[in-house]
């Protein structure tokens, strides 16, 4: 019997409690924003979008190699002597012309294990975070500052080059054996 | 007055009936609701430091009209399996249920869709009605959470009229009336007037029976809760159970009917309840109208008064919702047969012997 | 006369609003009561094993937080030490300290959410929001840490990616001043309420030999009364420096075991973390974060399995080296894959309403659960 | 509190007949290798000797040891034919706190190790992980079923390393 009316007191007396915890809640303001309208101040380490500043970029590759997710793609070039790429902002010199870097954003962790070895730091997270899409395609970003004429250009370039050089390795491989035959 | 016009307009007797009880009911609820709705969303908010809907309208208010503009353009989901017939009855039935039962509440002394004698019983009669709706809406689903649902739901608002009618008997029996009218002129003038203040007479008994009104008060509350399946009774939703219960398969408007019937159903067992115990369209500090002597003043500020204690009553019921958990069906049967019923017995044998003398 | 019944087979989920993820549970009732509870998983499965075996050991950490995404500092700390003790390094005083801090503020965190779901099982939807809104707190601070709010890639074998941010000490002890009232706010509110005590005491009663026998850990055995805490009884990183208690089920409210022991031992764990990072902000040492870490992590050949003690329970990491630079077997011994085994001893005999309530008080991560 | 060495020597004594080797040269953590037919029996040994107490198995788990001879199937992919699989135990005293390693390898052509889901029911998970993983076959399992992977999955067994990603499954296309 005692048990009954305690469990009956117990009951009102908690409800009561809880009531009025949320009564006092009523009242408090709100915690949350009002996302679109207001946004949070983003602390300086946040880990966003990617972003690849392609003029210190030298193309190493570690960034790729380092992706877990391998959703970074770096194709390279060499480039021919007498072309001048300039210099990275910490004064590494280029000698590769980059005619691929795409990053797809699809695939990407957000990780920022890329990040840590560039040796240029010119790959870094930002903090850009709504860039959401209609298709997937469009979340495949290219850094490249080259247009696609130039890419080609350059890997025909560099093929030429290498053609000549070839070429000229030959003629030199050639010429030693070709001069006594012309002789005798 | 309205009955007149429209008596003139068709000249049957049935009709105009018919149409004057309908008519502003229909003109009352279908606005409570949406208003109702937005109500509780924004009770819920505030009450977990939220803010709720803010973005349709200043502050949300227009959400819910969205929400039913959503509703009706959505698609009306039959799967193959279902009992067409029920699956499209179940709606209706169960939002006619808690739409009838305002036939019978008084809404101010000049309007009351029928002045039926048995007025209280007949609405707690018509609200049977939900059962087989729910019942129906259940079965045709032919899901097995709406199918369990719906079986929690006839068991839960069975044994939970029997509170009810025992807490509505005790008033029965001191006011000596069932016709809610009456029951609502007895209060009349100022609050301490209302039955749980004990009722108009001053004597002895009144305030001897103060204590046992208010436990009266409280069982009918908990009681037309559970009725109307509001948390901590909402068992035959238990979204986290049983998904949505009896209306997981519904969508569109006819998901829209049984949101519509479940805050009609709200204030319904409100009104009931304030009807009851709290002077029903009565004002507690007496009449503005009176005062300066405008007639008409007095059923605007009755209807006033009405939907204030109704609507409070609603916000108490969304203020539960949004602190208690849910308890089990087990425990549900527990709270209404060991506890529930034996206190109102208890209640209605003290009060008749208080009465008595 | 009698009547003849049929046991009803109810599939609960994958797509449920109560089995936390895509988890399904066969359940056979009869009426409303439970038979039987077969459950199936795999639903979330990701190759977590097949792909570390072609990743580098460096990289195999952001695939760690994805398991128990509520808990991802404390799956990094598993693997971090697992390698660290493949490769027999010692790191930085300083990394121990701060590794200690995330994964005590991860253990809060985590437990937060599984009391909030709890919560929100039961049916009462409100506590659910305020432990959501302190977890906030919690998120802001690894935010400002390492940038990230759920996987955070932080915690590195050899050391930590990021050293803490200048404001980190003092945001967190403005943290732990704001949360302990907000704990006591949430028990009159939720664990002493008279509904959610009926609906979880004496409910999914888990005696201790049944517990050990199947290999639960963590809050579960913690609440079956046996005092068993990885953190006390095979201390890891820095922890046996610190003064805590380890809180176990006492039946408080109905049987040792039952589930709300289990919720209880969880708010109560969350008071002692609380305890573990002040007294862990007290003492940090200074140092570096990142001189301890290897420019290439090419262990021996060996095989090692080192565990810590997740908010869900043991975390164990098997790796098999052969000398290369990416492991050769990892297996991890999930929390919450092997605490789901009991459901069916549990759950037989109970309600569905009960499934609910006890499948929240196991508390799984169907991430870690799938792998 | 026992270390493997101690208890390497108890199981020695007790089980005569079986093959038992203990390997402490590898780095990191000994282990005792026992024979895939007799882990049941060490298994309830030391579980319930007084001495032992290994009342919690923490880990169960197969591993391809890649040991057997590469050679390639007729679609040219390399394949690996002999060699063994392992399974590691990892057992734990609650009580007494000490720890073992058991390792027990089986061909890889017919993999069979007795099921101890009878005696640490935690194993019955973990051994449908492996049997799903590996295809290692528990003898005496109640429930041998696959776990992870689709019930139907029927394209051998992922984590071995010769393993090979099937085109289609049930009309859906595999490798993204």
């Amino acid at each position: 019997m005692k048990e009954y009316f305690n469990n009956i007191y117990t009951a009102l007396y908690t409800i009561f409690v809880g009531m009025k915890i949320t009564f006092r809640h009523l009242f408090i303001p709100a915690v949350t924003i009002q996302y679109p309208d207001v946004k949070l101040k983003l602390p300086e380490r946040e880990r966003n979008r990617l972003y690849v500043n392609m003029d210190d970029c030298i193309g190493c590759d570690q960034c790729s190699r380092a992706c877990p997710v391998s959703c970074i793609e770096i194709e390279t070039v060499k480039s021919i002597p007498g072309e001048d790429l300039g210099k990275t902002s910490n004064g590494k010199k280029k000698v590769l012309w980059v005619t691929k870097f795409n990053i797809d954003f699809a695939k990407c962790c957000y990780c920022q294990l890329c990040v840590f070895p560039c040796p240029t730091e010119c790959i870094y997270m930002t903090d850009v975070y709504e860039f959401s899409e209609y298709e997937r395609e469009n979340l495949i970003y290219d850094f490249v500052t080259l247009t696609p004429e130039e890419r080609e250009q350059k890997k025909l370039n560099f093929e030429k080059f290498m053609a000549e050089k070839a070429a000229a390795d030959a003629a030199a491989k050639q010429a030693p054996k070709d001069e006594p035959k012309k002789e005798a | 007055m309205i009955y007149n016009f429209f008596y003139n307009l068709f000249g049957s007797e049935i009709i105009a009936g018919f149409i004057s009880a309908a008519l502003p009911l229909l003109i009352f609820i279908l606005p409570f609701a949406l208003i109702a709705v937005l109500l509780e969303r924004k009770v819920a908010g505030h009450m977990q430091d939220r803010l709720g809907p803010m973005r349709v309208g200043y502050h949300g208010i227009l959400q819910t009209i969205a929400d039913i503009i959503k509703l009706l353009q959505k698609e009306d989901i039959i799967a193959r399996e279902n009992d067409k017939l029920l699956f499209n009855i179940a709606p209706i039935l169960v939002f006619a249920g808690s739409y009838a039962a305002f036939a019978a509440i008084p809404f101010t002394s000049a309007y009351i869709g029928a002045n039926i004698d048995l007025g209280i019983f007949y609405i707690i009669a018509v609200t049977g009605l939900v059962v087989a709706g729910i019942l129906m809406a259940g079965w045709a689903s032919n899901n097995k959470y709406s199918l369990l649902g719906a079986m929690r739901s006839a068991a839960q608002i069975v044994s939970y009229e029997i509170p009810t009618i025992l807490v509505v008997l005790t008033l029965v029996m001191f006011t000596g009336t069932t016709n809610l009218m009456t029951l609502s002129e007895n209060q009349t003038a100022l609050f301490w007037n209302w039955n749980i203040f004990g009722g108009p007479e001053l004597s002895l008994a009144k305030f001897l029976l103060i204590p046992f009104m208010i436990i009266a008060f409280l069982i009918i509350y908990i009681s037309t809760l559970a009725e109307v399946n509001r948390t901590p009774f909402d068992i035959p939703e238990a979204e986290s159970e049983l998904v949505s219960g009896y209306h997981t398969e519904y969508s569109g408007m006819k998901f829209a009917m049984f949101f519509l019937a479940e805050y009609a159903n709200m204030f319904a067992v409100s009104a009931i309840v304030s009807a009851l115990f709290f002077g029903g369209y009565h004002s507690p500090f007496g009449y503005l109208g009176n005062t300066l002597d405008i007639q008409w003043l007095i059923p605007v500020e009755q209807f006033f008064w009405f939907t204030f204690k109704g609507v409070f009553f609603v916000f108490v019921q969304m203020w539960l919702r949004w602190t208690l958990p849910r308890l089990r069906v087990d425990q549900l049967m527990t709270a209404s047969w060991k506890y529930l019923i034996p206190i109102a017995f208890v209640n209605l044998l003290i009060v008749g012997i208080i009465t008595l003398i | 006369m009698s009547v003849r019944t049929e046991e009803m087979v109810l599939n609960m989920g994958p797509q449920h609003p109560s089995t936390h993820g895509v988890l399904r549970l066969e359940l056979t009732l009869e009426g409303e009561i439970v038979t039987k509870v077969v459950p199936h998983i795999g639903y979330l499965h990701r190759c977590f094993e097949k792909h570390c075996e072609a990743m580098t050991y460096q990289q195999v950490v952001p695939y760690t937080d994805r398991m128990d995404y509520l808990a991802a500092m404390g799956n990094e700390l598993g693997y971090a030490i697992a390698v660290e003790k493949l490769l027999n390094i010692q790191v930085p005083e300083r990394v121990e300290y701060i590794r200690v801090i995330m994964a005590e503020l991860q253990r809060i965190a985590s437990h937060l959410v599984a009391i909030g779901t709890y919560g929100a099982d039961i049916g009462a939807f409100t506590p659910f929001l305020y432990c959501f809104r302190d977890r906030e707190k919690i998120l802001h601070l690894f935010e400002i840490t390492c940038g990230a709010r759920l996987l955070y890639n932080y915690i590195w074998p050899g050391g930590l990616s990021h050293d803490l941010h200048p404001d980190f000490v003092r945001l967190t002890r403005e943290f732990i001043k704001e949360f302990r009232p907000n704990l006591v706010e949430l028990n009159n509110l939720l664990t002493y309420n008279r509904i959610f005590i009926d609906r979880t005491a004496n409910v999914g009663i888990l005696p201790v030999e049944t517990a050990i026998n199947f290999g639960i850990t963590g809050p579960m055995l913690r609440g079956s009364g046996m005092k068993w805490d990885l953190r006390k009884d095979d201390p890891y990183s820095v922890y046996h420096k610190f003064d805590f208690e380890i809180p176990v089920g006492e039946g408080k409210m109905g049987t040792v075991g039952d589930s709300w022991d289990r919720y209880f031992v969880r708010v109560r764990e969350m008071e002692e973390s609380l305890k573990i990072i002040e007294q862990a902000l007290d003492q940090l040492p200074e140092g570096d974060v990142t001189s301890a870490i290897p420019k290439r992590i090419k262990p021996p050949v060996g095989q090692v399995y080192a565990r810590i003690e997740n908010p869900r329970g043991e975390l164990g990491y098997f790796l098999i080296s052969d000398g290369s630079t990416s492991p050769f077997r990892v297996k991890v011994r999930a929390p919450s894959f092997v605490n789901l085994q009991i459901m069916d001893e549990l759950c037989r005999g109970h309600m569905v309403a009960d499934v609910v309530a006890i499948l929240g008080s196991v508390d799984i991560v169907l991430g870690e659960v799938d792998r | 509190m026992k270390n493997t060495e101690e208890i390497f020597l108890i199981l020695k004594n007790n089980f005569p007949d079986s093959e038992l080797t203990l390997k402490t040269d590898i780095p990191a953590e000994p282990f005792i290798i026992v024979s895939p037919f007799d882990v049941d029996k060490i298994s309830l040994f030391l579980r319930d000797n007084s001495e032992l107490q290994f009342d919690s198995l923490m880990c169960l788990s197969g591993v391809d040891d890649f040991n057997g001879q590469k050679i390639k199937d007729e679609a040219g992919n390399e394949i690996m034919q002999g060699g063994t699989l392992s399974v590691y135990y990892h057992l734990e005293s609650t009580s007494l706190r000490h720890k073992v390693v058991l390792k027990t390898s089986t061909s890889r052509d017919n993999p069979e190790v007795v099921s101890v889901s009878e005696i640490w029911q935690a194993a019955n998970w973990h051994e449908r992980e492996a049997y799903d993983m590996f295809g290692i076959k528990f003898i005496n399992h109640p429930d041998l079923r696959r776990i992870l992977m689709p019930y139907d999955w029927e394209f051998g067994y992922p984590l071995r390393k010769d393993y090979q990603n099937p085109e289609f499954y049930q009309g859906m296309k595999v490798p993204y």
